[in-house]
């Protein structure tokens, strides 16, 4: 492969330079009918799971067609993308906030030329390209993060736990026979690179062992006070250590303080953390971002650790489906998951998840634990 | 035939949701075949090697990806995260595999034109796998070497009008929900908000002057369908001052049955009959609403714009005309102390181009405060909770509002200031003692 | 006066001691009717306020008339309430965990006389002695603590203002027109002696001035390091002073650091706080401990100072009967005030109270502090 | 003529409320009288100087009471506070003031001839000022010599059969609720417990061994009317398992308005005709409350036992028959680190004499625990919120509970235990490094 210029010149870096440009601009993307009708629309509804009518002052109706997709997307899909948005939107498609790929149509004798061309379309594996759904009161797409494909922290995959979710929980997503919302996320380490810190349900990548000391390289590789410093329990030390009869400078790990977020490891490559045994899958429930009746409110703990059962998360997965199945039998309409694990209280949310409490969901993480304890003589047998 | 065995990943191909795995073999394929005689500038296996050390994370159960280094173009501090895979031998498709964020549009809407160029620009330089999208909303181009960076870069910047977006202690990239693009809810215009800012802040978004990361996220409602106030240190919130708008007849409808509630949103199962006093009034977190005989009264003074009744009868009521944004901060993941929710602190400001007052007086200030007071790694959220709400209120120059708690404090644990306090601190111990012996 | 012994004898202090006896036991003083019935009533009714009426199971009844006391009280005055108790109640009294005097007699027959007897008793400057009332959804007798009349920390008086409350409240004491009972407390300082922390409504001695240092005698009067480690903000250092050429060990103090909580003048009477002008009084208000409908909740700060005006405190006391006010008119029956507060939302607490809601009542004290911010898009303009 | 001018004080003669005033100076006036003859045992003038020095620090909004020191009777470490003015050559009446805690006999009750009795001793030996009663529950004689410390010790054990309270680091006095002395909802005998619990620990109520104070409180019911979950290190509140009983014919009664709601707390005020909807099914926090017909039904599985509905219609509800106890631990007062409720860590168990399991499996274990690892003034909630809940669970040993949280953790922050985790914490890094290059 033979290098081409796109006419940079490594030599003269500024010249011809373009910065500071942005994004394109939104309204060069539009579909005629968002041009035109933006900020005039009157209400919407939902034809079927997965399909939404939109209709404006104007009386102009836009019909979105909303598919499931991996995010994790080749070229080769994008252009398939594409094809379908030439042949039935003009050429127009967008995503949604949750990975969804929409498809417009300003006239409803579209949709269902749409609809069947996308159901014919299936991986060569046999999994459907563009399944229909994502709507309204169902489990819709699970926004995820990079995992094992591309991060140096995970604790878990991002990419395989959500297709096996996703494939445990598909009839949700093309049906609407949930009390409310339910929205999935995954975070594949304590950084949680998205709101799964305030989701219906959350899969999160933990680590369980504290980290390995690479002595010998560590103070080649780090700089020890930044290490010590990202330490958020302060269990790291500086450390004198003797390898191979040399006195290096290292650290030490209190691991009776360590809390196995990883912090360290992001400042300082010597001091991994990743274990096959030690790493795994912490489910949260309960946690919603709208201000829809109730405040938004923070996911809960609820499995403390599910190991990682690469390639296809069968606890994790069921895990979900029985949350998800307690939580559609019992809640009332419009009663997001954390709303009702409220109403019920979260003695019965354990009971009717068939969910194990044990000691590690009780808070004992600073000062604000304490709030979370119960302070009432109110409780259910 | 496979560069790689994946006995693992390809238990990933069956099921119905589609199958990433499937979708990186299509196009492991596709650069094998290259029908199209593309002249890869990275390694044409890249796809297969991907996969391969994929597999070999699913059979340890960790991950093969090492630290990043600093890698990235020229005058920028971001957009570009690094990475290096840690059998290189093994995998040299992905030895280096650098990502790309690219800002992505408002509103994410595209033409199959510019997706086409951007799929022709990384087929050729990059891997030809991305995430459509990145959890902050950047299109990911997953995978290039560090030579392509920059040629990426300028066929971007020259070709496309495209620039990079965020990454490291940087403005990140701007994202916003659909709004008034396609939603009756908005309550502003959340894509000109959206690229106003990003436009206006590009220095703060590619050349790293700030103590951490920084995200703005601009959600038309209170819905929150992009999550601005879980995960952006400044969330604009769609709201309005005034009256909920009544259509008595629709809402007539809807009792009657000849329209379903919330859009139909709850069809897969039989609810039973809509029931307006259940489904809406009881269930109204401020218990303003009554029917007052066929009449749907709300007082609306009461009224916390929690979107609930319009959301069940969206053809009946309709967000106010007097609109604006609340602007919260201080969101963010938990590391280290804890996940935090964006705090009230601009209850009601209008938004019209071009925002000067939300520049002027909200953006800039807390940005001056943060890069003054802020630590290294410190988020927003984390300094508001180490100096105080009050300080931020300082910052902003408003009076303190009941609005920006959810209750007053429990603890009278005030730290007065000592010219708050007559007679101030000092105070002569001798002259105490005259009236208080030892 | 003559020393007359009781027989203790000083040189030898184990001859004949008795210890670790306890207390009376609770049997040898109930009133007949209560050591006949006990755990065997059946329901209780208010025949007018502070008069009640407990039937039981056997038929008998119990009438309870409940007189509101000055806590603070002498043997003369209880031995006025025992000639009542000998009068009318065959020698037998209680008081209630408020401070209330309770008379009970057997027979709704004794009940008119008992009244009649109690409303004639006035102390010579013209307040009653057993003014009838606290029961029911009014306004109860206030806890409280001792104020001036014997601690060494209190930023206020307690008695004083009681009286003063009480004073303004009076009617409330004497009526059933609240939504739910109205439980108020006093503690004169942050050491908060009583369920201050929990009171619909509490006033609360707050110093504003940081320790003086009283450094000839520090060294002398206090164990330093005590003293230092009595600080919860670590706002105390050791410090080297030079006082008429001498050269002593005491304390520094960092102002800024300083919330006035005396803790470490209680550990060290060098370092007094106490201060004219700096002293007064905090107004907190939604607590409450019973578990009937919502949990137990802490009071909140809703005036952050108002000034000791003694001897009558007119500004705390319309300051209450102000809030008191505001809540008979708005909250709904049952309710209780912080319940109220609750639902309104404080924005309009505030409103309806008429006070200034400044940036002393946003909380400011550690982590939990942020989960008193408002998370929420949610909110009445 | 009074010996001290108290203008100030005079002012809080008036008014309807009883004037501490007042009474303080008919006891003034009474000792300047003596018309008993009494032999008082410190000075006649004790209650003038109380006024004076009281209308000086009214003067000066300043006490004029210093530190105690250590004053107290042989063999006892509370039960006494030390306190002396400091201004004694102007009121020499009260130089030395110090209190006895009396423990008071349980439910508060008396004969006017016990009463009497503890004041002729008062009389004799202090200044006949009294607290009916101290928050914690004593009787507080305010006010005496050191000298008589002992002689009233004496004569309160040898002619009164009568103990100190506590005071200083040791279990408080215990208090409790009126309970099933007068109170239909009393699920136990609260002075039964009570005062079998004070005199088990009269060692650990008069001997200070504990880290602090340590406070035992017990209500009957849930309504809490002796506050024990906000101010007690343990509190014991009466509850029920089984159900509720209903007496539908009073139910009737209520709804026909023949019982006046609450037995008539509200009578001060038209609140209109009873709504058993409205004012009872509505408000039960769990919803658990239906009428079906007119059969009012109980789903006593998801009742929480809030007292509400028995509040309202105590003729027609009663508490079910399968009694006992919560057990909360931990509450009290801001200093040090703001104020604590009682945290549920038993959520049922039995009421029995001799209360074996309730000593030796709650009480005992706890102050093992607490005296083992508590801090010097640490208080028993303190150290739950350093060591955690679980500790606790740990050393009640009992199963984990969702009963004891109000909701689980929202932060995955979990401090896994070594011997939780397969393989141990031990690795080895070149073994690592073998799938894992630098
Ligand atoms: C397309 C999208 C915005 C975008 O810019 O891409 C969107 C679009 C709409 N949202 Fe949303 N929401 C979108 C993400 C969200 C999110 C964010 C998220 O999930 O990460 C939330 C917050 C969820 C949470 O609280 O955890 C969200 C909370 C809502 C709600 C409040 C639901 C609730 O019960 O709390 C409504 C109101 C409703 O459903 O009636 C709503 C309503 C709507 C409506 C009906 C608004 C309208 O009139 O057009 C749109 C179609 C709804 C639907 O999907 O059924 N949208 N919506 C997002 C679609 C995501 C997807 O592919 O599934
Ligand atoms: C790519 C992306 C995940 C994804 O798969 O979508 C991502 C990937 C990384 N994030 Fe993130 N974050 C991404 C969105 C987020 C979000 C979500 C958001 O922005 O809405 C969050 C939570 C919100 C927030 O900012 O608090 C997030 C919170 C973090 C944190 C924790 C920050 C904190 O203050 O708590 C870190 C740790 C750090 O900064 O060292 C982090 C760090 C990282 C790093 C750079 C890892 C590292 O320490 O070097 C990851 C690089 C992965 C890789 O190799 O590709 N990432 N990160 C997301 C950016 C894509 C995009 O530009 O669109
Ligand atoms: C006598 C006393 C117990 C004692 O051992 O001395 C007592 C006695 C009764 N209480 Fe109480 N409560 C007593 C202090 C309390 C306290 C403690 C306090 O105020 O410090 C509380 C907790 C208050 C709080 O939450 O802040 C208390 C919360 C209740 C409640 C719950 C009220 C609520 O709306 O939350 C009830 C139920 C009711 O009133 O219907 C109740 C009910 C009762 C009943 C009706 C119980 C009964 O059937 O006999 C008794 C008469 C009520 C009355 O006073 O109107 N009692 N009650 C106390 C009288 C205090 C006084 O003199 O005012
Ligand atoms: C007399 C009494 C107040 C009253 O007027 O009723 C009282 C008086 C004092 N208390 Fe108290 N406390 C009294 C009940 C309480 C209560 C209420 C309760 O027990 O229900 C509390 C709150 C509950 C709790 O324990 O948390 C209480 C929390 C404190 C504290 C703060 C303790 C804490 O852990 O936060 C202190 C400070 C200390 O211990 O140094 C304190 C300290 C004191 C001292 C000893 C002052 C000192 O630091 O030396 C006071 C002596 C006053 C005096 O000269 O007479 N007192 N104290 C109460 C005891 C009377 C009795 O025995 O019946
Ligand atoms: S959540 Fe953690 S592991 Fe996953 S992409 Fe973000 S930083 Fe990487
Ligand atoms: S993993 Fe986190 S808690 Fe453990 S040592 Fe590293 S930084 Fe500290
Ligand atoms: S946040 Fe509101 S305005 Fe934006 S898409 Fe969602 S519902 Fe519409
Ligand atoms: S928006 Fe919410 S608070 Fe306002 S009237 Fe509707 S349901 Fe009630
Ligand atoms: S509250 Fe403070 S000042 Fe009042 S009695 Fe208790 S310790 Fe003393
Ligand atoms: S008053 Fe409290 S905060 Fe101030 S110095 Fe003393 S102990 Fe510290
Ligand atoms: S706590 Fe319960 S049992 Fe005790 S007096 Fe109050 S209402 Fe009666
Ligand atoms: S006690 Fe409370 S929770 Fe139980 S039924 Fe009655 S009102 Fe409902």
């Amino acid at each position: 492969m033979a290098f081409i210029s796109s006419g940079y010149n490594p030599e003269k870096p500024m010249e011809d330079r373009i910065t500071d440009i942005g994004p394109r601009k939104f309204d060069e993307f539009y579909p005629p009918v968002i041009a035109k009708n933006k900020g005039k629309w009157l209400y919407h509804e939902y034809l079927q799971p997965g399909v939404l009518v939109h209709v404006a002052e104007s009386g102009d109706e836009v019909y979105t067609v909303r598919c499931g997709g991996a995010r994790l997307m080749s070229t080769s899909h994008i252009r398939e993308i594409c094809e379908i948005a030439d042949k039935h939107c003009g050429g127009h498609v967008r995503w949604t906030t949750r990975n969804n790929i929409e498809f417009m149509v300003d006239n409803k004798s579209k949709v269902q030329p749409l609809l069947d061309d996308l159901a014919g379309r299936k991986f060569k594996g046999g999994s459907f390209k563009f399944p229909v759904g994502g709507t309204g009161a169902g489990v819709s797409n699970i926004v995820h993060t990079q995992g094992w494909i591309h991060c140096h922290t995970p604790a878990t995959d991002a990419s395989g736990p959500v297709k096996a979710v996703m494939d445990e929980v598909f009839a949700d997503f093309q049906s609407h026979r949930m009390p409310a919302h339910v929205r999935v996320s995954l975070a594949c380490c304590l950084n949680m690179c998205g709101a799964v810190h305030c989701s219906d349900i959350a899969i999160l990548g933990y680590h369980r062992k504290p980290p390995m000391l690479d002595h010998e390289y560590l103070d080649k590789m780090c700089e020890i006070p930044l290490a010590i410093a990202a330490c958020p329990t302060a269990a790291i030390k500086p450390a004198k250590v003797e390898i191979n009869g040399q006195k290096l400078n290292s650290v030490a790990v209190n691991n009776e303080r360590c809390m196995f977020c990883g912090n360290c490891y992001t400042m300082c490559p010597s001091m991994p953390l990743a274990d096959t045994e030690g790493d795994g899958i912490v489910i949260m429930a309960g946690g919603k971002v709208s201000n829809r009746i109730s405040a938004p409110k923070f996911s809960k703990v609820v499995v403390a650790f599910i190991p990682n059962e690469a390639p296809r998360w069968p606890r994790t997965s069921a895990t979900i489906k029985q949350i998800i199945e307690a939580y559609a039998n019992d809640a009332r309409k419009y009663e997001r998951l954390g709303e009702w694990a409220e109403r019920i209280g979260w003695e019965r949310f354990f009971e009717k998840c068939e969910l194990d409490f044990t000691h590690h969901l009780i808070d004992d993480f600073r000062d604000p634990a304490y709030y979370t304890w119960r302070q009432t003589s109110q409780f259910k047998f | 035939m496979a560069k790689h065995e994946t006995p693992m990943l390809d238990q990933l191909e069956s099921g119905p949701w589609p199958s990433f795995v499937s979708d990186l073999k299509q196009e492991a394929e596709k650069r094998a075949k290259n029908a199209a005689g593309v002249e890869f500038q990275i390694p044409q296996d890249a796809v297969e090697d991907l996969l391969g050390v994929l597999e070999l994370s699913y059979k340890h159960g960790r991950t093969h990806w090492k630290h990043g280094g600093i890698v990235g173009v020229f005058g920028y501090g971001g957009g570009v995260i690094g990475r290096y895979c840690d059998q290189p031998q093994m995998f040299p498709g992905v030895a280096h595999f650098h990502t790309l964020r690219i800002n992505q549009p408002g509103g994410k809407f595209y033409t199959t034109k510019y997706l086409r160029e951007l799929c022709d620009l990384w087929d050729f330089r990059g891997s030809g796998i991305t995430n459509m999208h990145g959890s902050t909303g950047d299109i990911i181009f997953l995978g290039t070497t560090t030579p392509q960076l920059e040629e990426i870069f300028y066929e971007l910047t020259h070709k496309y009008n495209q620039d990079l977006g965020g990454s490291g202690s940087n403005l990140r990239t701007p994202a916003d929900c659909i709004g008034q693009a396609r939603c009756e809810y908005a309550c502003y215009d959340t894509q000109a908000l959206c690229y106003d800012l990003t436009n206006e802040y590009q220095d703060e978004l590619h050349r790293p002057a700030f103590p951490y990361k920084f995200k703005f996220k601009f959600d038309g409602c209170p819905n929150c369908c992009v999550a601005s106030i879980a995960r952006s240190d400044l969330s604009f919130i769609g709201t309005w001052k005034d009256d909920i708008k009544i259509d008595q007849a629709a809402v007539q409808a809807y009792i009657g049955g000849e329209i379903a509630p919330n859009a139909g949103a709850h069809s897969g199962r039989d609810w039973g009959k809509f029931d307006i006093q259940k489904e809406v009034i009881n269930l109204c977190p401020t218990g303003c609403m009554a029917m007052d005989g066929k009449t749907l009264k709300i007082n609306n003074r009461e009224c916390t714009r929690c979107m609930h009744c319009i959301n069940v009868m969206p053809r009946a009521l309709h967000i106010g005309d007097e609109r604006g944004v609340s602007i919260l901060a201080g969101a963010k993941a938990p590391i280290l102390d804890g996940a935090q929710m964006g705090t009230l602190i601009v209850p009601f400001i209008e938004v019209e181009p071009p925002y000067t007052k939300i520049k002027e007086e909200v953006i800039e200030p807390i940005w001056d405060w943060w890069m003054e007071e802020g630590k290294n790694r410190e988020r927003l959220g984390e300094l508001m909770k180490r100096q105080g709400l009050q300080k931020l209120i300082e910052v902003l120059g408003v009076d303190p509002d009941p609005r920006m708690v959810q209750e007053p404090r429990s603890n009278p644990y005030i730290f007065w200031k000592e010219d708050e306090v007559p007679g101030g601190w000092d105070r002569d111990i001798n002259e105490f003692r005259k009236y208080h012996q030892r």
